[in-house]
């Protein structure tokens, strides 16, 4: 069912927990369709130097939380944004089909980490390649 | 603490037992002649078949020329419930079945909605029971069937299935059990509980996959699911499944030979884990009814977390289980059952179902109660709703 | 002449070969597990019937998505058909078939024609061969199947399938074939045959019992007839019958991997069997085609004696073998299959099938064709037919 | 499916053959149903002294004619014409349920050969219990 990569970012996720007075937070999902993803960043020079998540979820949802992390961890606040679910996924060695929007959550959940950094340093926030469909994230 | 394998989805499916599996063993290189022929080798197949039948009869008091066996529980419920549709839609089109059915009734009832029947699904309330004024005040001079489970395989709950029998009798409708759950575990008498036709699996009580029966009452009206050859007194085609035929008489004869005694020991090993969990979890909430249940089964739901991570963690312990949540099934929505009993989605997701069987010990209740709170715990510390709930000050 | 146990019924099922016994084993009682479970011990499980999948996919020249397990031969004939019928229900309610279909497809079709649809039964000549130029000509703009069999199961006929996929490939009407008995006698190819649906059993081809599979192209639009959980990419619902799954694919991998080797020891035992009856047992007649049949099959008829009895006789020398008379089956007319290809009744009821397989060595030959012609000279001294026959002349 | 009895008649029946110059033959069935029974019987100061079958029948076809033969040996004619197939059927312990009819063919071909018998010698046939049925006498 799961790669051996998604079972090691779900049997020892990287980077789980919360950081104090973070400099961005996003959360997605939620409860009612089984997934809630938060995500803090803490921001220096435009770059990402720590990244927290919590995550409510199935397997995958864990797993992608994790790899995304992972993935952003150093980069540049434009670098983070253009991780897509699809790097995600493929980084975790793919996912089941009815699993992709795991890793969609964790793209969106970025996004809206970073769109709460850029607002609240008063910049204009970027435009999500997603409408905003929380309540739908299954395909 | 050593790693275990702890096989607590008796409900899903139980293995077959060596004495079942001992029995069937002749049947498939030696003794393998066709039922149906009229040599002695093949009367010998026969005669096995009808041994197996009158044990099946046996078990739940019917008689031997009242035991269909089929292909498993989903074929016999299938054939119960488009059978006697087809065949008395001349009398009525109205079916009454519940919200808390296994997908092999409810997917079934659907169908038949598309063929112009009209299927009420009753509500059940907390505990997952049926309400008698209900099913009552559902009868229409149009009700052909009544369709309710005996027991619920996610939540163990056990219907008033007599007193369901009684209600439909005197009205005559015909009235459909499926007891896929129930057999080996409940004592069941299709006679007075006035049951016309009633489902069973030999999967789920120790014998093999692929193979079940269907008792259909004398006299009732009922049309072919399988058309084809002559066997089954022609009401069910195919040749017959020899050695699971003869595995299903034997199993049957095993798990309901000492129903009481294996019961007590069953439900002692869950009482002990139920209350275990319930003592060292906190946030838990046991589903189902708390006294009317199927002796091995505990389903319960831990708030803030979800059941596909719990299960695979579970997994990585050696500890198989099943959980209602969406996640596992690839589908959007949890489980019907844990809605129709009323539970809000996230408490549906949290859900877990442990349902011990004859390959449980008492060091696996002591394993699972040793492994679970961490693995809960650890969940809960990723869980984005724990640390608003804890935040909150655990309100 | 020491009594011997020859088994000479293959057509009616075989016995199930010990490797594939052997590699269904750790199914029942050790990796037992629930193939939807998403434990590790079920994966296995699901990885064990994907397997099997693969096997049978190669041996049809099939995509293992295009293959769905059940629980026999009857059931993947009636879905085919079934499922075919109302799913297409809207394009036109024609069905073509053949007057010598196994029940399985022949009742079904009745059973049809009472839900409004309208079939086509084609005659077949002596030999039991369907006419192309009278299938082209019995479709019309509301056929929506063909269903023809690949080989018959009582005289052995193997019709031109290749052809008959091609007409219906070139019309756009789906194509379905009762493949029993040809799987592991003739080589198949879904995808070159043009055939739409297939339908198999386990145990024809030494697997075990209670198993089949149904091929459906992708893309054919289809109906469930099982409804339920959501096995068999939602489209056969039932607990997989995991040993009888495991079995089948092992069969088919053993019955497909030599055709040619195997066709060849089985048809000179039985050319030998033939040409030693047609010697020594005069006014017999051969029944099916001469060279295109199925290569353990002899089906012939004796003049002035009756099927049964013949049967009794065989069986008290421990010879397994079959008829078409109707005092064999207790139904009033003989084989509907004798009957088409245009046996006088009284011939019909002479009938003896022996189909070799596996089971048989040069000596089983030797010890019929010692039994076999005094056996039918008992009955024919007893039969007030010869009498006159002989008093007459034998003209 | 068939007794002890009907197996032993059907294996080993008594009265096989042909009687040369019969004082009266009766045949009953036909080929198409698939059983034919004749009966000979050579008839002494009213008895019945000899008797033989030929059947061309199922196992249920011979057995009834052989046990039925048995049964008429040295009785009277009356007391013959007073056999029934349910007599014959239970003297063999029993036919499954769908070969009663051979019994029935059994009775009727005693019957015959009787009034066969009578007739040759000018008297007046016996009134058999059957309609002449015999194109029809399965169940
Ligand atoms: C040609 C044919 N079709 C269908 C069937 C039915 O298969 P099963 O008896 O396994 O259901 C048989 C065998 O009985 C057969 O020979
Ligand atoms: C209550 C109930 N009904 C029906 C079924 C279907 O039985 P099977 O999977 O053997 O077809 C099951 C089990 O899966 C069940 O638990």
């Amino acid at each position: 069912m799961y790669s051996d990569k998604v079972m090691d970012h779900f049997m020892n996720p990287r980077n789980v927990g919360e950081i104090e007075n973070p400099d961005g937070v996003g959360e997605v999902g939620n409860a009612k369709c089984g997934d809630i993803m938060k995500i803090y960043i803490k921001v220096e020079n435009n770059r990402i130097v720590d990244v927290k998540f919590k995550t409510f979820g199935c397997g995958s949802a864990i797993a992608s939380s994790s790899m995304a992390t992972e993935l952003i961890k150093g980069k540049t606040l434009e670098e983070a944004w253009e991780l897509t679910n699809v790097a995600v996924a493929e980084a975790l060695d793919g996912l089941p089909p009815a699993k992709m929007h795991c890793s969609v959550l964790a793209e969106q959940a970025i996004h809206k980490a970073i769109n709460d950094y850029r607002i609240k340093n008063g910049l204009e926030p970027w435009e999500d390649r997603f409408t905003d469909d929380d309540d739908h994230h299954h395909e | 603490m050593e790693k275990r394998f702890v096989y607590m989805d008796h409900a899903a499916t139980t293995y077959t037992k060596p004495e079942v599996l001992e029995a069937m063993m002749p049947y498939f290189t030696e003794q393998f002649g066709n039922a149906s022929s009229i040599y002695t080798f093949g009367r010998r197949s026969k005669a096995a078949i009808e041994e197996a039948r009158e044990k099946v009869a046996k078990a739940l008091n019917a008689l031997p020329d009242e035991i269909y066996f089929t292909g498993g529980g989903s074929e016999a419920d299938n054939w119960a419930i488009k059978g006697v549709a087809f065949a008395n839609r001349d009398k009525g089109n109205h079916i009454i079945t519940t919200k808390i059915e296994h997908h092999a009734v409810l997917h079934t009832c659907e169908y038949l909605e598309k063929q112009g029947f009209e299927v009420t699904y009753l509500d059940v309330d907390e505990y997952g029971m049926i309400n008698l004024e209900d099913l009552k005040k559902a009868i229409t001079d149009k009700t052909i069937l009544i369709t309710i489970m005996f027991a619920n395989n996610e939540i163990g709950t056990i219907q008033p299935i007599a007193e369901i029998g009684k209600i439909a009798r005197e009205r005559g409708i015909y009235f459909h059990t499926d007891a896929v759950q129930a057999v080996g575990n409940v004592n069941i008498d299709v006679k007075e509980m006035n049951i016309d036709l009633l489902s069973l699996a030999a999967h789920k009580f120790y014998g093999p996959k692929g193979v079940g029966a269907l008792y259909i009452r004398k006299g009732v009206k009922i049309d072919n699911l399988i058309h084809g050859g002559g066997q089954e007194r022609k009401r069910r085609a195919g040749t017959e499944n020899l050695p699971g035929i003869v595995g299903l008489g034997k199993a049957i004869e095993l798990a309901t030979s000492n129903i009481e005694e294996h019961n007590r020991k069953i439900k002692s090993m869950r009482d002990r884990l139920l209350n275990g969990i319930m003592e060292k979890i906190p946030y838990t909430k046991l589903n189902g009814h708390p006294e009317k249940r199927l002796p091995g089964n505990i389903n319960v739901s831990f708030q803030f977390i979800e059941g596909e991570s719990l299960l695979l963690l579970l997994d990585h312990y050696g500890i198989c289980a099943s959980t209602g949540s969406a996640c596992s099934s690839g589908s959007l929505d949890p489980s019907h059952v844990l809605m129709a009993i009323g539970l809000p989605h996230e408490i549906a997701h949290g859900s877990l179902r442990l349902s011990l069987g004859d390959l449980n010990k008492e060091e696996d209740v002591d394993y699972v109660l040793e492994v679970l709170p961490q693995i809960v715990q650890r969940l809960r510390d990723m869980s984005p709703l724990y640390e608003s709930f804890i935040k909150e000050g655990g309100k």
